[in-house]
C-alpha cells in the first residue's frame, strides 16, 4: 500500500499504527508517540528538534546546550549536533553513574542556554542509577528537557518507564526492545513518545496529515515511517500483555545476573547497582588480560569458535564486553554461553604474551585450517575448533580468518569487481 | 503449560528451571530481584493499561481481520513509491528466512561473509546504475539520503567556501514534496539556507555550495543535466542528484554527467510498499569523498591467510568514536531490504532490468497516446513513466476513486499518473475509461503496447551496467535460491545461537509476528 | 529477457547455453534431439489444449481471487478431521523452508540424519501414545491404514487360521464412513470378507481372524475395550483399533489393553485440514510383527565408526525387493507432515498436549452442559469431544449454515458436534445460539468452561507418554527454532545442490507454487 | 477446511481441483482424471481397480492376469497383487526392451483371463521404447486394458502422452512430474488419469459426491486426496502454459543426453533408444568397477564427499545408478555433478581389491573425521574432503559415517530412547 493514498483506504494500518502509539504511549508514561523515526538515531534527532521547537514557541530561541554523559552512545552527540546543539559532556563517577555533582554544577552554569539532557536508562553501564529522578530534577529546575535514550527500553518495560524516571522524550528502538528483527542492520524503527508540553511538536508529513498542530518538518519521507514492520511490534505488545511484558523484563533481568553470578570469579562485572544487581545487561572486564597478550578482540573471535556470536565489544566502555542475553533464552543456552566463556577465560589464563601462537590469538579457526592436511600450531585441531563436547553436536564455521580491518581501509574496494582484481591491490 | 500463552513461547527458561536459576543469583523470587534491582522511586505500582494478551491464533486472525480493512486500490501516485513484484524466491528464501531476518549487523566480519556480499552486491548495483565509483550499504529513506548529501557537500566546501560562510543550497523545484520537507528539518538547525526554483533559472552563483537536482523530476520530466552539472563543477558547487533506480536502466547515469552524490530509493527492486517502509535508500558518491560518506560500507579486504575477504571499511569513522565531530548519526540502516533489492539486481541481471525498464516506458507511452487519442493531452514532453495530463483534477478524483486507481493530483488542474512494472494492459485501459469518461468520449480499447520514445536522446544511457558475473548467472530460481542459501549458510543468526549484544536486545524474532509481513 | 515468463525460471540453461550444451550432445536444435529420441508414431502433432500461461504474479492474484470464493465456516464435522493449530514456529521453519520440503526420502542417511530424527521422534511420539511397541514412520491418511491393519492382521493368521480359510474381518459400526469405504475396497480383491455390527454384540466366532475398532467411535462414544480384547486374543483374533490421536492424551492406550495394531491420523496434531489432506497416517504395532508393518520405519543403528546413526530399518521388505510377495505397496508417505507432527508434540510437550486435550474435552462438556440447561440431551453418557444431539436436524442444519456453522448430521434427528483445540468460548455461545433458537428458548451466556467429566474411569489413561527428553526441552520458540535449524542443518536437500535421482523427478518446487500454501 | 463441507462452501476449491483435472486429462490425452489417490502406489491400485470394475461390468469376471515387464518398478506388482490379480512377468530383450515376441506369447496364452499390462513409459531403463504402440496394441487384441505408470512423465509432457502410446490408464506422480516437493518422502498425489471407457468406474467417496456413475469404492479418506498440494501441480502448469510445458520436457531430455554424452568413456549408458539418445534419464553401468572392488554403493557414498546427493542406485538394474537431472539443474550445476563423478572414475582406477583403505570405501567422510587430530589414511585429507576445487566454497558435511543397516536390522530399535540405551544393544 502507497503511503500517499487518502487515509480513509488505509484503515487496517491506521488501527494498527493507533493502537501501536496507544501502547507504546502507555509503556512509556507518556503522552503521546511518533512512528515516524526510522531508526533509533533518527528518533533521537527527532526528540531534539522537539525539544529545540519547544523551547523556540516559548521564545527560548537561545537554548542549545545538550549535556550527554561521558557513556552515551556515539549517535547522541552526533544527533545533538544535527540538531544544531553545542553538547556538553558530563563525567561518570568512579561507579560508572552519573557524576550528580558535576552534572548538577553544568546545568547551572548553563543554565540560561540549557536545552537538553540525553540520557541513557538504565545506563548503558548496564545499571538502574538510583540519582536518575535527581538528575531529571536538576535538568527541569535549570530549564531544560530531559531526552532518554530508549535503547535499554528492554529492562524497562512494565516496572518502570521514562514518565516515571522524569524524561520528557524518548525514542524506542522497536527493533530491540520490541522484537523487530535486526535484519542484519536494519530495518528498524525509532519512534519518539513524549510528554504533554511537548506533543504540539511532533513531526509533520508535508503531504498526509499527521504531527503535531504546530509540528516539525518530516523527519522521514513517510507520515509514519516503516509502517510495514510496525506490524511486529505490535503483535509483540498484543500477544504479551501486559502480564508477559512484565514477566520478558523480569526474565530479561533474572538471564542477565544468571550469567552474572555464573561468570563470577572469570570475569568481573565492572559495574551494579546499588545492591550488586546488573541490570538487563552487564559489562565484564577484559582489560586485565592485557598481561596474558589478550584483547577483548580475541575473546570476540574466539567465541566463534565456540558458536557465538560476540557481545557487544568496546562499548561504552574499552577493552570490555557487553553482554545482554534478552529473556527469550534458556537456561541450557545460558549455560552454554557461560561454558565458553569459562573455558576461554582458562585459555586466557594459559596464553602469553610471548606466545601468540595460541587459540585466541589464531581466532577464529575455519573448517579450510582444520581440515588441511598440514597442521602446524602449537595445539591441537581439536582445542582450536572442539574446544568443549557441546561444539561438535552442531558446528558453525566462520568461512574467513580474522579479518585485517586496517588494509582494507588502505585499500579500499566497495564492488565487486573480480577477486584478481582484489589481489592486486 | 498453558499453550495458548505467547509468553511461554517468548521467554526462554522453562519454569522448572527458575529455582535453580533464583539460587544461583541469590533471590527468593522474580519479584526480589527487581525489588533488589530497580530504585524504589521510580518502580511502577500500577499495572499497564493494555489489552488482555491475545494468543498467537487470536492475533493472528485479528490482524487478517484488520489487513481485510484496507483498500487495495490500484496506485499510480508515484512520489518515489511505486509497485513492485517481489520475486517469490526472495520473499521465500530471504524475507521468509529467519537465517536472513535474525542476523545482527555484520561487524564480526567472519560469521557474516553471506551478507556482506549480499551487501557488496547491492553497492556494485548502485555504483553500476548511478555511475558513481562507490556507493554505502543503504540509508534509511531516500529524503534522508537527500539530507546526507546536502549535510555531505556542506562538509565538503573549500576553505574559502567555509570562511565566507558559503550557506545557500539550491534545490530544484522537481524534487518530492516530502524530500523538500525532510531538506528543511535538516537544515536549519545547521545553517544551511534552502533556496527552491527552476534548475534551468539557477544563476551558479558562489553564495551556493551544492545544488540538488531530480531525475526524472517530481512531475516526470526528464532532463539533460549534463549542461548544468558542467557549470556548477566549473563554479565550485557541488551537484547532489536524486535519481529513480530504475529509470537509470534506461536513463544515462547522473555520475556520467559529473554529479558529486547520487541518492535515491531502491524500494520498486522488489520491496513491498508497506504503506511507506521499510525500504532501503542508497547514497552514491565520488572515491574522493569516500572517508565522508554517511552510513557503512561494505568493502574488501583480506584475512589473517591473505584470502580476500569482506567487512564494514573505514569502521573508525563511526559516530561512536567521531561522537559530536560526526557529521551523520546514521547507525542502524536497512540492509534486510538492501540485501533484496540487491538480489533483485542479481535475479533479473542488466537484460531482465532492461526489460522490465522498457515495459514501464512502453506502458507510459502507450497510455499517454491513448489518453492523446481521446483528446487529452499530458504536458511531459520527456519522462520515464509519468505524464501529466491537464484537466478537471476534481472531476478525474472522484471517478478514479470510484473504479478503485489512485492518482497523483498535484493541483486542481493536473493529474499526474506514474506507471510501474505490475502494470497490466486490462489497467491501462481502466485509467483510460476514467478520463474518456470524464470527458465524456468514447475510448477505443488498448490492444497493444508501443514502444516509447519519451527518453531524450541527450539523456539516453549508453553506458554499460551490472557487468559483473554475480549478476549474470543466478537468472534461474533453483541457481538464485542455492546461492542465497550458500550466502545464509556463512552467516550465524539467532536461529543458530544467542547473540548477546549489550544494548542491542537481540531477542526472539517470533514467527507469528512476522508472518503476516508476508501479506502487505 | 522476459522477466514474466515463469519457463526462464523454471528452466536451469540460460538461452545462452543451449549452443554449448546441443553441441555436446551433436545436435542442431532441440527439436532435433526430440525428433531423435521420441519414436515418431506417438509425438504429438498438435499443441496441447491450455490456457496462455501466467506470470507468477499474475498466478498469486489468481489463486487469492479463488480462495476468496472459499467459505470459510467453523466446522464441527469431525469424522477423523478437526481444526487445530499449526504453531506459527513449525509453519516458518518447516513447512515455509525449502531446507525441509524439498528433500527426498532419506534413503542416504548419511546426510538425512536431520529428518530421520525428526521422524523418530514421530514414531515414538505415536509409540507412547498408543502404547504399542513401534510404529511407522506414517501412511497416507487413517483410512489405508486400517486397511494396512487389516492386511497385515490377515497375513498374520496362524497355520490354522489359513488351512481353515478364516476370512472374515469384523468392523464396528463406529468406523467412520470412510475408512469403511476404504476398506471395502481393500478387502474383496484379496478376498476378505467384512461383517460389520455392534462390537457389544460381536461372537468372538473362529471365523474371524480380526477386528476393527474405534476409539472414540463415530458417535464419539469412548468404550472401554479391555474386556473385548482379552476375549479376543483369548480366541486367536486379533484387534486392530483406529484410534484418535489427541484422545489418547485422556484416554488409556489401546497398547494397554492388548491391541495388535494401533492405526489413526495425526492430522490434529498441527496440519491444516487442507480440504483433505495431506495427513499423516500413523501405524503402531507390536515388536513381534516388525517384519509385516506396512511403509518405511526410521530404525537407530550405528556407523563405521561405531557412533549411533539414524536410518530406514529393514529396507529389504521394500517392494522392489518383495514385488508381488509384498502385502503393501506403499511407497511415497506423508513425511513432511508426520515431521509437522512430532515436531507439535515435540513443542507442547506432554504438559502442552495435556492443556490441549482437557481443553477440548471441557469445552466439549461445557457444550454438552449449556445444551442441556436449553432443554437439548445429547445422547453421548461417554465422549472425548463429540457429542449426539437428538433434535430435528434439517431445521438446525439450515440455522447453522446461516451463521456459517457446520455439524454433523448422521440422520434427520442426529446432529453431532465435534469439538476442537481452536474452540472458544465465543464459538460455543455460537453454537448453543443456534439450538436456542431452533426450540425458541432463551440460552444463557456460557462465560467459564466447566471441567469435563465424561471419559469413563476405566478408559483414563494412566499410563506416562512423551518422557523422553526431546519432549520435553523446546517449548520455547527460540529453543524449538534452532533445534529444526539444527537438524536441517544435517540435511542435504534441493537447496544445496542437484538431486538427479532417476524416475523420481526432483525438479524446482517453485516458490510461487508454494507461497499459497501457508494460507490454507 | 474441512473435506467434508457441503461443496458449495468450497468454490474456490472446487474450481481449482476441477481445472487442474481438465489439465491432466489433457496432457495425458484422456477422458477424465480422478485426484483421490495420494501416491502413485495408491495411483496404481486405483487403476487397477478400475479395470477390474470394468472388466467385471462385462461380465468379464475372471480376467485377472496382469502382465509386468521385469524392469517395473516394485509396486506395480505389489499393487496388482492387491487389486487381487495374479502377476505374470514378461521379459526383456538385450536392449532393455519389452521383448515383444515374449508379451504376445504371454498375452495371447492368456487371452482369456487377460486382464492387464502394466507398463512404464519411457521405460524405466530410460528409453522411448519404440515398439510400444504395437505392445498395446496386442493387450488390446487379447481383452487387456493398458495401465502406464506415469513415474517418467516428466519425459512425455506436450511431446507425446499415454493417449498417444496406447494406454487406457495411467497415474501421474504430481510429486515428480508436477513440481510437489517431496518432503522427504511425501506428501505425493497419484491421480489416475483414464479413456472413456473407464470414467464410469471413477474411485467415489460415501460423504461427498464425486466418482464415476459405477464408481467404485474409496481409494483414500478424503474425496479429492490431499487437496492442499494440488495448488502446486495446479500453479505449475498454469504458470507454464502449454509452451513452458513442452520447453520443459525438451530441456529435462536435453539436460540428461549432456550429462550422457558428458561422461562417455566414464560410465556407460546401458540403454538407450534405437538412435542413441537417452529419455529424461539415463542408467550408467558400475559393474565393471567391481574388479577394482568398487560397488555401487561406494559411488553413491562418495559422491556425498562432493557435495552430491547420489543418483537412485541399484534401480531397476542392480549395480547401477540411474541419473536424472531434470529441466531445472542449470549447466554449471550439470557441469560439477560431471565432474564430480569423472574425478569418482578416476579414483576407481586407483583402487583396488586388496586395498579397501581407498576414499571410496571409506566415503562418506565427515568433519569429525577431518578436523580429527589423528589422521591415519592413506590419502589426504584433501582428498578425502575435497577432491575438487568447487567444494571448498560450499561444503556439505555428512553427519556420520556409513551406516550399517545390517546391525539396525538385526538390532531393531525404532524409538528415541536415551543414546545409551542404543549403544548396549
Ligand atoms: C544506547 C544506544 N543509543 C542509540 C542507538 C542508535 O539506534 P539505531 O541503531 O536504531 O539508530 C543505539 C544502537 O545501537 C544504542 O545502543
Ligand atoms: C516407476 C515407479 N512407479 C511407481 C512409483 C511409486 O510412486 P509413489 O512413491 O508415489 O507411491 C515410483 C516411485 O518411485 C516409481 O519410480
Amino acid at each position: 500500500m502507497h503511503p500517499f493514498v487518502p487515509v480513509e483506504q488505509a484503515e487496517g494500518y491506521q488501527q494498527v499504527l493507533k493502537k501501536l502509539e496507544k501502547q507504546l504511549t502507555e509503556i512509556t508514561g507518556f503522552a503521546a508517540t511518533s512512528l515516524q523515526p526510522n531508526s533509533g538515531a533518527q528518533g533521537e534527532f527527532a526528540g531534539l528538534m522537539v525539544i529545540r521547537k519547544y523551547h523556540e514557541s516559548r521564545g527560548d530561541h537561545h537554548r542549545n546546550i545538550c549535556l550527554i554523559p561521558s557513556s552515551a552512545h556515539g549517535t547522541n552527540p552526533a544527533s545533538a549536533v544535527m540538531a544544531g546543539m553545542k553538547v556538553v559532556v558530563t563525567k561518570a563517577n568512579e561507579d560508572g553513574n552519573i557524576d550528580v555533582d558535576d552534572l548538577r554544577e553544568k546545568a547551572e552554569k548553563y543554565k540560561d542556554n540549557l536545552s537538553a539532557l540525553m540520557v541513557t536508562y538504565p545506563s548503558t553501564h548496564g545499571v538502574y542509577e538510583s540519582a536518575i529522578r535527581e538528575i531529571t530534577k536538576i535538568i527541569h529546575e535549570n530549564g531544560g528537557q530531559v531526552y532518554m535514550d530508549g535503547a535499554n527500553m528492554n529492562a524497562q518495560v512494565a516496572l518502570t518507564n521514562p514518565g516515571a524516571i522524569g524524561a520528557d522524550v524518548c525514542h524506542l528502538n522497536l527493533h530491540k526492545t520490541f522484537a523487530i528483527p535486526h535484519g542484519g542492520g536494519g530495518p528498524g524503527v525509532g519512534p519518539i513518545c513524549l510528554a504533554k508540553q511537548l506533543v504540539p511538536f511532533l513531526p509533520k508529513n508535508p503531504l498526509i496529515d499527521t504531527g503535531g498542530k504546530d509540528g516539525i518538518n518530516a523527519i522521514s519521507a513517510a507520515p509514519w515511517g516503516s509502517s510495514l514492520v510496525c506490524l511486529i511490534s505490535y503483535a509483540y505488545i498484543t500477544m504479551l500483555g501486559e502480564n508477559g511484558l512484565k514477566k520478558s523484563t523480569q526474565y530479561a533481568i533474572l538471564n542477565a545476573n544468571y550469567i552474572k553470578e555464573r561468570l563470577k570469579g572469570y570475569y568481573e562485572t565492572l559495574y551494579t547497582g546499588e545492591r550488586g544487581r546488573a541490570a538487563h545487561e552487564m559489562i565484564l572486564d577484559c582489560r586485565p588480560f592485557k598481561e596474558h597478550g589478550i584483547e577483548v578482540v580475541d575473546i570476540a573471535k574466539r567465541l566463534m569458535d565456540y558458536g557465538f556470536h560476540a557481545p557487544t565489544v568496546s562499548f561504552p566502555v574499552a577493552g570490555t564486553v557487553m553482554v545482554e542475553p534478552t529473556e527469550s533464552e534458556s537456561k541450557e543456552e545460558l549455560d552454554r554461553f557461560c561454558d565458553a566463556m569459562i573455558s576461554i577465560r582458562k585459555e586466557i589464563d594459559e596464553a602469553s604474551k610471548d606466545e601468540p601462537d595460541n587459540p585466541l590469538k589464531n581466532a577464529p579457526h575455519t573448517q579450510a585450517m582444520l581440515t588441511s592436511d598440514t597442521w602446524d600450531l602449537p595445539y591441537t585441531r581439536k582445542q582450536a575448533a572442539f574446544p568443549l563436547p557441546y561444539i561438535q553436536e552442531n558446528k558453525f564455521w566462520p568461512t574467513v580468518r580474522r579479518v585485517d580491518d586496517a588494509y582494507g581501509d588502505r585499500n579500499l574496494i566497495c564492488t565487486c569487481d573480480p577477486i584478481e582484481a582484489y589481489m592486486e591491490a | 503449560m498453558n499453550t495458548d500463552s505467547f509468553a511461554l513461547r517468548h521467554i526462554g527458561p522453562r519454569r522448572s528451571d527458575l529455582p535453580e536459576m533464583l539460587k544461583k543469583v541469590g533471590v527468593e523470587s522474580l519479584e526480589q530481584l527487581v525489588f533488589e534491582t530497580i530504585p524504589d522511586d521510580i518502580r511502577l505500582k500500577k499495572d499497564l493499561k493494555l489489552d488482555t494478551a491475545l494468543s498467537e491464533q487470536e492475533y493472528l486472525e485479528h490482524i487478517n481481520e484488520l489487513a481485510a480493512k484496507n483498500k487495495l486500490f490500484k496506485t499510480y501516485i508515484g512520489l518515489g513509491y511505486h509497485a513492485t513484484h517481489l520475486p517469490p524466491v526472495i520473499q521465500r528464501n530471504i524475507l521468509e528466512n529467519p537465517g536472513w531476518y535474525t542476523a545482527y549487523t555484520p561487524y564480526q566480519a567472519e560469521i557474516a561473509q553471506g551478507r556482506l556480499e549480499a551487501l557488496l552486491n547491492f553497492q556494485t548495483m548502485v555504483a553500476d546504475l548511478t555511475g558513481m565509483e562507490l556507493a554505502n550499504a543503504s540509508l534509511l529513506d531516500e529524503a534522508t539520503a537527500a539530507a546526507e548529501a546536502m549535510t555531505l557537500l556542506f562538509s565538503l566546501r573549500d576553505r574559502n567556501q567555509k570562511k565566507n560562510d558559503v550557506n545557500k543550497f539550491f534545490i530544484s523545484e522537481e524534487v518530492l514534496p516530502q524530500t523538500l520537507s525532510v531538506l528543511k528539518t535538516r537544515a536549519i538547525p545547521i545553517g544551511i539556507e534552502l533556496v527552491i526554483g527552476k534548475h534551468e533559472d539557477f544563476d551558479f552563483s558562489e553564495e551556493y555550495f551544492g545544488v540538488l537536482l531530480q531525475y526524472p523530476g517530481r512531475t516526470g520530466r526528464v532532463y539533460d543535466f549534463k549542461g548544468f552539472i558542467e557549470n556548477a563543477n566549473s563554479q565550485n558547487i557541488k551537484v547532489a542528484v536524486a535519481a529513480d533506480i530504475l529509470s537509470l536502466v534506461l536513463l544515462e547515469s547522473p555520475g556520467h554527467f559529473g554529479a558529486d552524490v547520487v541518492v535515491g530509493s531502491t524500494q520498486r527492486f522488489g520491496i513491498p510498499l508497506g504503506y511507506g517502509g521499510p525500504h532501503a535508500a542508497f547514497f552514491a558518491t565520488k572515491d574522493e569523498y569516500k572517508r565522508n560518506i554517511p552510513g557503512r560500507i561494505i568493502g574488501v579486504s583480506k584475512d589473517m591467510d591473505g584470502n580476500p575477504a569482506l567487512r564494514m571499511a573505514l569502521q573508525t569513522r563511526e559516530q561512536h568514536i567521531k561522537r559530536d565531530r560526526a557529521t551523520s548519526n546514521i547507525c542502524t540502516a536497512q540492509v534486510l531490504l538492501a540485501v533484496m533489492a540487491g538480489m533483485y539486481a542479481v535475479y533479473h541481471g542488466p537484460e531482465g532490468l532492461k526489460h522490465i525498464a522498457n515495459k514501464v516506458h512502453n506502458a507510459t507511452a502507450t497510455l499517454a497516446n491513448a489518453l492523446e487519442e481521446i483528446g487529452l493531452y499530458q504536458v511531459n514532453e520527456t519522462y520515464f513513466d509519468t505524464i501529466a495530463v491537464k484537466t478537471d483534477a476534481t472531476k478525474i478524483k472522484y471517478l478514479a476513486e470510484g473504479k478503485q486507481l489512485n492518482f497523483y493530483y498535484p493541483d486542481t488542474e493536473t493529474v499526474s499518473i506514474s506507471l510501474n512494472e505490475t502494470t497490466t494492459l486490462k489497467e491501462l485501459n481502466k485509467i483510460v475509461s476514467v478520463f474518456a469518461e470524464a470527458t465524456n468520449t468514447e475510448a477505443k480499447k488498448i490492444t497493444e503496447i508501443i514502444t516509447g520514445k519519451a527518453i531524450p536522446e541527450a539523456a539516453a544511457r549508453k553506458t554499460e551496467f551490472l557487468t559483473n558475473e554475480v549478476f549474470n548467472r543466478y537468472h534461474s530460481e533453483t541457481e538464485l535460491m542455492r546461492y542465497i542459501k550458500k550466502l545464509e549458510r556463512k552467516d550465524l543468526a539467532l536461529n543458530h545461537s544467542m547473540i548477546s549484544l549489550g544494548s542491542c536486545t537481540m531477542k526472539l524474532n517470533a514467527a507469528a509476528e512476522m508472518l503476516p509481513l508476508s501479506d502487505p
